[in-house]
């Protein structure tokens, strides 16, 4: 991980000497090895607070958002599942594309440290990433672990490692390997239990809901100016699940409003402090839509109509959910 | 003839229709002039076209304490406004698919395209789903309770 | 001070659930929160911490505060609280335990918040020292001693035995009503105890984040901390979500607000988040329109506006759970390091 | 009131499921029928003469008989009236009627036919003697 | 606060049968915002408009809502009654407890309650209704017909006549339809060609009309007032202008195979040809799969012979776009398929024919030129047998369910002409009902019978069997009880009609409804039968149900008056239930644009003032003329910031909240 860096960062420092942007948002190094806090660099202050490693999971096309609509340009360093994103805010016009320069940086799969404190290691001072190994430096002595074990959510289910959008890429020229997985597996397995079984999993997942919108408010695609949620005026305005019903409402309607944008990039099940896994709504949308529309990935190309706005004359009737078979 | 599920045979659900003002409200209107009828829980909203009808509105007749919600719109390719029905279609059946995912009975909503002339479809229709909601029982699962047992 | 073996802490529940709810630390769906104790419960009381903070068993997310009714011109109103009955909360951390202190200065001083009121009359807090703090533990630095917790009761596990001391007078009170299940404490159990409060003390030291110096924050400094050009760079990460006020233990805001059932109204209390875009809505609209305004009203509350109010006492117990669940890792400890006098970042 | 005729035309009805009511009187049946000649009552008739509840009168006719019940009127009906079903129908009130013994027990031997399954014996006595 | 005047009508007895109106007016008089309540015998008569008007005024109403029966019948009624009094008309809301309520339970008590329900959802929806001002869209002066038959040409004619452009499409090379097929015409007898060709000369000559014959309309878009239409002129492979249609290449032409479609094949024709010699315009046409010299690339002694050189085999298909203000739906019927029917073996043996086959060869221009030969051996017949509901009345799927209501008359006079001229000729009718109803033609069927002696057996045909020449027609008679067999030379099948294939992908261009057998469902079958629920679109003939010519005439001038109606007016008044975009909310993303049927949304950046700084944003703009109120971009709308006036989520959200409450 550290050959990566060290080009990433010569080409960071080569971009913002020479002009061509003015300012950078990455990642700056965080009180412990793995709390690092996506930052602008300008061109003046030294980068030495920049950093690029196994804990950058964060989307940075959110802030693309605001950031491209400021003056001079920006570099932003942008991971492949990260470029679905942008491609998917360039098609809704949110970013301003030339405002912004794009260094696809490359990526072997974010690491969560919460699996890691599940390991049972505690007191985590120092993280060293050596090939797959990991070697943890604690108050309690030193743990080691494979990396494979505790990756993102998402990175186990990762896309692919190409870019979809890029100015310029920087890769580290070594073979990063392919996870293979079926990110439909939790999906197909909720779709098999019984109705029962499937609304008492979910009870007792969105019940744990507190409604902190940490989800609405890192996801890239649930940028609106003022979300329903929040404007006084709208219909469903609310601020707390005060019932079970709200706590439902709240999941489905943002379901719905990324359904078809979503380009499931994970960031909402990593954030939710009570661990929901909120990208098995997401992902169930986007499995039915492949199913009943043809594959689909919003934000690979910025211009094609998304499944919601887009309709063929043999669609599917709504029948066929009742008709699906299974009991009732 | 299955066992009544709910004890209290007596219960009577609550439906609500959203129907399009060209083809299935006209529809329901020729059902009224051929006398053709229906159980009177069955509640109509006018909407001008059936890709008006949001997400929103059917959780709240959930949340209101509906017991089944019913859209109906033009013959896919009738609409009056040529593609408004493809779009509810397709996202009706995604709402639909979730619901399930969530856990909700399957049966309690459902899309019916009923066109101008099908007065007979319209009451049938009507019939059928009200009993299927019957034999589901009362809607506990989406319900709002604060909106249910207030005060006296 | 009783003791009583490990192995017996489930009888001891169930006498105590016998006559009112019991709350502990129990693992629901992956995730650790003070939840309602019951025998097939799964109970984690060796979670350093829970996810949420158990404040919201005095001060809950939501609580109905009053109905009203309209039939055409007349309104009738009806008092629908939710009532509070007796119970105990197990296994507070010494953190959790000084954050109801300063939720009490809030809510009991005059006019006293009856609703939080007669919640913490109804409950008896039972702590539990930490044995392993983790590295985001802080709270030495506001002048908790991790190892001897404040609370009703304190607790500490040692080895497999539990040792029992009541401290305050409610304390007593209850442990009379259970002191046949435990046996007194000798001078043997007092020494593995002072030893074992050692170690912890050992692990405490050797915190990275033990010797973050709070000078600099009190109220002579208030206007140079609020015009410090330092918030524009810390809150430019901050996305607004509401994570770090609800999992926060001394977070103390509140909005009312009204829902009509379609039967009537009815008016509720929620918690609010000072990072909310519609936090303090007035009728001009919102007094502190950016991100940046918000991001500093917390940190200046929690450091300044607090203490100042409150002769000297923090607003923040250093429990490390804003450290461990912002979603950009942005929290109160950088921003003490980056505002704070010696600059030592 | 309740006669049994009423009873008989009911049991036709329901026997047959025919809807008497649906006829719309145009007699294709009876242009189509190729035994129209042998029959003193002809198809077109069956149907009114059931909604009429004559059952009586098509009991004792010839016409149940001699319908080859090839469908012919049932295949042209403009209507889907099936007026061959309702001679069906007929004819079973007429085997079910009580006391009707067509079989008795000692015409066996000399009707038997050695290879004559056991089951054919059973099904004719349970038709026929009632 | 509103002041709502809620008026329960009894219908006479519709509602009031069934619905506790007294009980409506007081549950409904404590909803909020109520101020008055009422109930009234006939709230649409005069009295009661005139009540609600005095309501208005005493009470200084803000809003009235009517329990009675469907909006779709009365809403314009209450709206002119509330403008008449003062009051925007968009303040008016109709609960429907008539068509929805009333007819439709027979316990009273649900009824009521149910009555209830509807009153206090149209009262929560009318809370929250905003005053609104119809919009004007300018019309276009200039109509289009679509179908060239009788009842194009009549529409087309009285339009021209009030001094209005009109084109007439006609997918056939000539103008006339399949009156033009006919001999003579009931109940007049008077001959097809001499009252149908002058109005086709009138039609071509006149020059407010332009005739586009063998082309088709291929794509409509727009809306009342300003329709788009795209025409596709087929290539005729022939130069209209400089052909004087003298006929020579249609007799030099070698490809002869061709089956003549306006003899209904009975004879053949040309590649190139001339459909019939009174055709309009006179120009022949090209039949290209037919045509050696498209099929192989040899011939061409059309063009050699063409003394105009009007020949052009490269014409390609021309694509037409012209602007309409109304469209008249003209696109007529064709005699439905016999495969089902082969019980009478119209396949098999040729003497068995249709109605439309017997025009043609009792016709001058006819194959037979108009002398009555049976088709397999030219001999003339000795007996024929006539056979009625040939695939109509029939429920068994093999047909049409209705009757197709022109065959008994066209029946009778096929059987007096042919008495009249060869009276030795036995004619047998085989019906189940005779029904030539209205002035004189129940005399003209009598006259059949008396005077001509042709005989009528109430009975149907079972069979149809050819041996040796003879056709053996096995029919019953049910007066005598009998079942006959007749020996006949001819046997006349009258075929059910159905509408044009046409039809049904028409009504998805026009978004016009049409009903499961293809007819065009008109708007209200007794109030309005020649308008579409499609506003700007009219119906003319058999498109919209079986008619004869008289009626189909008097159906294309009615259309004609309401096409004429229409352009009478400079600017239509245009609906003002539309989408409207909250600038503030908006987030500029694009989704409603894409969703739009009618492509009413377009984006502009605008300077707006959010959170105390100016920010110049991208927001959505509603074009309000264009937009027709469907509501899809507001659902995809993920902010809320479009909502569709008339028909708020707030206000659809309040109507289910009363439902449910």
């Amino acid at each position: 991980m550290q050959r990566i860096f060290g080009l990433i960062k010569d080409r960071v420092g080569a971009l913002l000497a020479d002009g061509t942007v003015d300012r950078v948002i990455g990642w700056e190094k965080g009180e412990f090895l793995y709390d690092h806090t996506p930052a602008i660099f300008n061109a003046e202050d030294d980068l030495v607070d920049l950093v690029y490693d196994g804990f950058c999971a964060s989307n940075l096309s959110k802030y693309l958002i605001d950031e491209s609509k400021k003056d001079g340009k920006i570099l932003a360093l942008l991971k492949p599942c990260d470029t679905y994103n942008f491609n998917q805010l360039i098609k809704e016009h949110r970013i301003n594309r030339d405002n912004v320069y794009v260094l696809g940086i490359e990526c072997r799969g974010m690491l969560d440290i919460d699996k890691i404190r599940a390991l049972g290691i505690k007191g985590i001072e120092k993280v060293e990433e050596q090939g797959d190994e990991l070697y943890i430096q604690t108050i309690y002595g030193d743990k080691t672990c494979k990396r494979n074990e505790v990756l993102l959510e998402k990175c186990i289910n990762c896309k692919g490692k190409e870019h979809v959008a890029y100015d310029e890429l920087v890769t580290s020229g070594e073979d990063i390997p392919q996870v293979e997985s079926n990110r439909f597996e939790d999906v197909e397995k909720l779709e098999a239990m019984t109705s029962d079984e499937r609304f008492a999993f979910w009870r007792g997942e969105l019940s744990k809901c507190i409604r902190c919108n940490a989800c609405r408010n890192v996801c890239p695609i649930c940028s609106c100016v003022e979300c329903v949620f929040d404007n006084k005026d709208s219909v469903v305005a609310s601020k707390a699940n005060t019932d079970e019903f709200e706590e439902n409402l709240f999941h489905i309607i943002r379901a719905f409003h990324v359904a078809g944008r979503c380009t499931d990039c994970g960031e909402c099940s990593r954030v939710c402090p009570q661990g929901i896994p909120l990208h098995l709504l997401n992902r169930k949308i986007i499995k039915d839509i492949n199913e009943f529309y043809g594959e689909y990935q919003a934000g690979q190309d910025t211009n094609s109509l998304g499944p919601l706005t887009d309709f063929t004359k043999e669609d599917v009737e709504p029948s066929i959910i009742t008709e699906k078979g299974g009991e009732k | 003839m299955s066992i009544e599920k709910t004890e209290d045979s007596n219960f009577e659900p609550l439906i609500v229709a959203f129907c399009c003002n060209w083809c299935s409200y006209a529809g329901a209107d020729l059902a009224g002039t051929s006398r053709l009828s229906y159980p009177a829980n069955v509640k109509i909203i006018r909407v001008p076209c059936s890709c008006r009808v949001n997400p929103m509105f059917i959780l709240r007749a959930f949340q209101r304490g509906a017991d089944g919600v019913i859209i109906c719109g033009c013959h896919p390719g009738d609409c009056h406004y040529s593609t408004g029905n493809y779009y509810a279609r397709r996202r009706m059946t995604l709402l639909f698919s979730m619901l399930d995912y969530l856990g909700i009975e399957r049966g309690r909503t459902r899309v019916e395209w009923v066109s101008a002339a099908e007065g007979v479809k319209f009451s049938t229709v009507m019939n059928e789903f009200s009993k299927t909601i019957h034999e589901l029982g009362e809607n506990k699962k989406l319900r709002d309770l604060r909106c249910k047992e207030f005060l006296d | 001070m009783y003791k009583i073996s490990t192995d017996h802490l489930t009888e001891l529940f169930s006498s105590i659930s016998h006559d009112r709810a019991l709350y502990m630390p129990i693992e629901k769906n992956g995730q650790v929160q003070f939840d309602r104790w019951m025998e097939d419960k799964k109970v984690r009381l060796d979670a350093l911490n829970t996810v949420k903070s158990p404040k919201d068993l005095f001060f809950p997310q939501s609580e109905n505060i009053v109905a009203f009714k309209i039939k055409g011109k007349n309104i009738s109103i009806i008092e629908n609280r939710d009532e509070s009955e007796p119970f105990v909360v197990f296994g507070v951390r010494a953190c959790d335990a000084a954050s109801f202190d300063i939720l009490d200065m809030v809510f009991l001083q005059d006019p006293v918040d009856t609703y939080y009121k007669a919640r913490r009359d109804n409950g008896i807090v039972v702590t539990l020292a930490c044995s392993e703090p983790e590295e985001t533990c802080f709270c030495s630095v506001f002048g908790i001693d991790a190892t001897n917790p404040s609370g009703d009761i304190a607790t500490w596990i040692v080895d497999d035995m539990l040792y029992w001391e009541s401290l305050t007078e409610k304390g007593e009170r209850f442990t009379e009503t259970i002191k046949d299940l435990f046996e007194s404490a000798d001078f043997l159990d007092e020494e593995a105890l002072k030893s074992h409060k050692e170690d912890v003390e050992k692990i405490i030291e050797k915190l990275p984040l033990h010797d973050l110096s709070l000078d600099g924050f009190n109220s002579e400094a208030m206007d140079e901390k609020f015009n410090s050009p330092k918030w524009e760079e810390l809150s430019e990460a901050c996305i607004g979500c509401g994570t770090c006020t609800f999992i926060c233990p001394t977070c103390q805001c509140y909005d009312i607000r009204d829902y009509d059932t379609g039967q009537g109204i009815q008016r509720f209390r929620c918690w609010d988040s000072c990072m909310y875009s519609d936090f303090t809505r007035m009728a001009h609209g919102n007094p502190r329109t950016s991100q940046v305004e918000r991001f500093r009203q917390r940190f200046m509350h929690k450091l300044i506006y607090f203490p100042t109010n409150n002769d000297g006492v923090y607003s923040c117990v250093g429990c490390g759970r804003c450290v461990a669940k912002c979603p950009v890792s942005m929290n109160i400890v950088k921003v003490i390091k980056a505002m704070g006098v010696d600059e030592n970042v | 009131m309740y006669t049994a005729e009423r009873e008989m035309t009911e049991n036709v009805l329901r026997i047959s499921n025919v809807n008497t009511r649906k006829c719309m009187k145009c007699g294709k049946c009876s242009g189509a029928c190729p035994a129209f000649d042998k029959m003193d009552i002809h198809p077109h008739q069956f149907v009114s003469m059931v909604e009429k509840g004559d059952i009586e009168g098509l009991m004792n006719s010839k016409t149940l008989w001699s319908c080859l019940s090839c469908f012919a009127c049932v295949e042209r009906c403009p209507r889907n009236v099936e007026p061959a079903k309702l001679i069906e129908a007929v004819r079973l009130s007429v085997i079910r009627k009580q006391g009707e013994n067509r079989l008795k027990a000692d015409d066996i031997p000399v009707l038997l036919d050695d290879e004559l399954p056991q089951q054919a014996i059973v099904s004719a006595f349970r038709k026929f003697s009632k | 606060m509103q002041k709502i005047g809620v008026f329960v009508c009894w219908c006479g007895s519709n509602i009031a049968a069934t619905v506790d109106v007294k009980a409506v007016v007081d549950a409904v008089s404590h909803e909020p915002g109520v101020v008055y309540a009422t109930d009234y015998q006939y709230m649409c008569s005069e009295g009661g408009q005139s009540q609600i008007r005095q309501a208005i005024k005493d009470f200084g109403l803000t809003g009235i809502v009517v329990c009675s029966c469907s909006p779709r019948m009365h809403e314009s009624t209450f709206r002119k009654t509330a403008i008449s009094a003062g009051l925007n008309p968009y303040m008016v809301e109709i609960a429907n407890i008539r068509e929805q309520c009333s007819w439709i339970h027979k316990d009273r008590e649900d009824a009521t309650e149910k009555a209830i329900i509807l009153a206090r959802t149209a009262v929560a929806k009318l809370n929250l209704n905003r005053p609104l001002t119809p919009g004007e869209s300018p019309v276009v002066k200039r109509a289009l017909v679509i179908g060239g038959g009788i009842a194009g040409i009549q529409s087309a004619l009285d339009i021209a006549e009030a001094g209005y452009e009109v084109d007439i499409v006609e997918k056939s090379p000539t103008i006339g339809g399949k009156m033009a097929q006919l001999d003579k015409t009931f109940p007049t007898l008077d001959c097809a060609a001499c009252i149908l060709t002058p109005k086709m000369v009138d039609a071509a000559s006149n020059e407010n009309i332009n005739l586009y014959t063998y082309s088709e309309v291929e794509d409509v878009s727009g809306f009342v007032g300003n329709f788009t239409v795209k025409i596709r002129k087929k290539a005729r492979s022939i130069n209209a202008d400089i052909c004087s249609g003298c006929g020579v290449c249609t007799e030099k032409c070698p490809s002869r195979k061709a089956k003549d479609e306006f003899n209904m094949g009975l004879s053949n024709r040309g590649a190139i040809y001339i459909p019939f010699a009174q055709a309009i315009p006179n120009v022949p046409v090209i039949d290209r799969e037919q045509c050696i010299k498209f099929k192989t690339g040899k011939c061409g002694l059309c063009e050699m012979n063409c003394p105009a050189g009007a020949i052009d085999f490269k014409q390609q298909d021309e694509l037409v776009e012209r602007q309409y203000g109304a469209i008249i739906v003209a696109t007529g019927f064709k005699p439905i398929s016999l495969e089902n029917f082969d019980e009478f073996s119209y396949s098999q043996c040729p003497d068995v024919i249709t109605s439309l086959e017997l025009e043609r060869i009792m016709n001058a221009a006819g194959p037979t030129k108009g002398k009555l030969l049976r088709p397999s051996d030219n001999t003339p017949p000795r007996t024929m047998v006539f056979v009625q509901c040939v695939g109509s009345r029939d429920t068994s799927g093999c047909g049409k369910t209705y009757c197709s209501k022109i065959c008994c008359m066209y029946t009778a006079k096929h059987a007096m002409l042919i008495k009249e001229k060869y009276p030795d000729i036995d004619v047998h009718v085989f019906y189940i009902d005779v029904r030539t109803p209205g002035k004189n033609f129940d005399e003209f069927y009598r006259r059949a019978v008396e005077e001509y002696g042709v005989n009528y057996i109430k009975g149907m045909v079972g069979k149809v069997a050819e041996r040796n020449g003879k056709l053996l027609v096995q029919g019953s008679d049910l007066l005598a009880d009998d079942q006959i067999i007749i020996e006949a030379d001819m046997v006349v099948l009258a075929t059910a009609i159905e509408p044009d294939e046409s039809a049904r992908n028409l009504a998805t261009m026009l978004t016009a409804s049409i009903d499961t057998n293809d007819f065009f469902t008109e708007a209200h079958p007794k109030l309005r039968p020649v308008e579409s629920p499609t506003a700007g679109v009219y119906l003319s003939g058999v498109c919209q149900g079986p008619k004869d010519i008289p009626e189909t005439v008097a159906q294309a001038s009615a259309a004609a008056a309401k096409v004429i109606g229409l352009l009478a007016k400079d600017k239509l008044r245009s609906n003002p239930c539309v989408a409207s975009s909250n600038e503030m909310l908006c987030n500029g993303c694009s989704t409603c644009e894409n969703v739009c049927p009618y492509g009413a949304i377009s984006y502009v950046s605008k300077e707006i003032r959010s959170a105390g700084k100016m920010e110049v944003r991208r927001v959505a703009e509603v074009n309000e003329a264009i937009c027709q109120g469907c509501g899809a971009c507001t659902v995809v709308c993920p902010s809320g910031a479009m909502d569709l006036k008339g028909f708020t989520n707030k206000q659809i959200m309040a109507e289910v909240d009363a439902i449910c409450r």
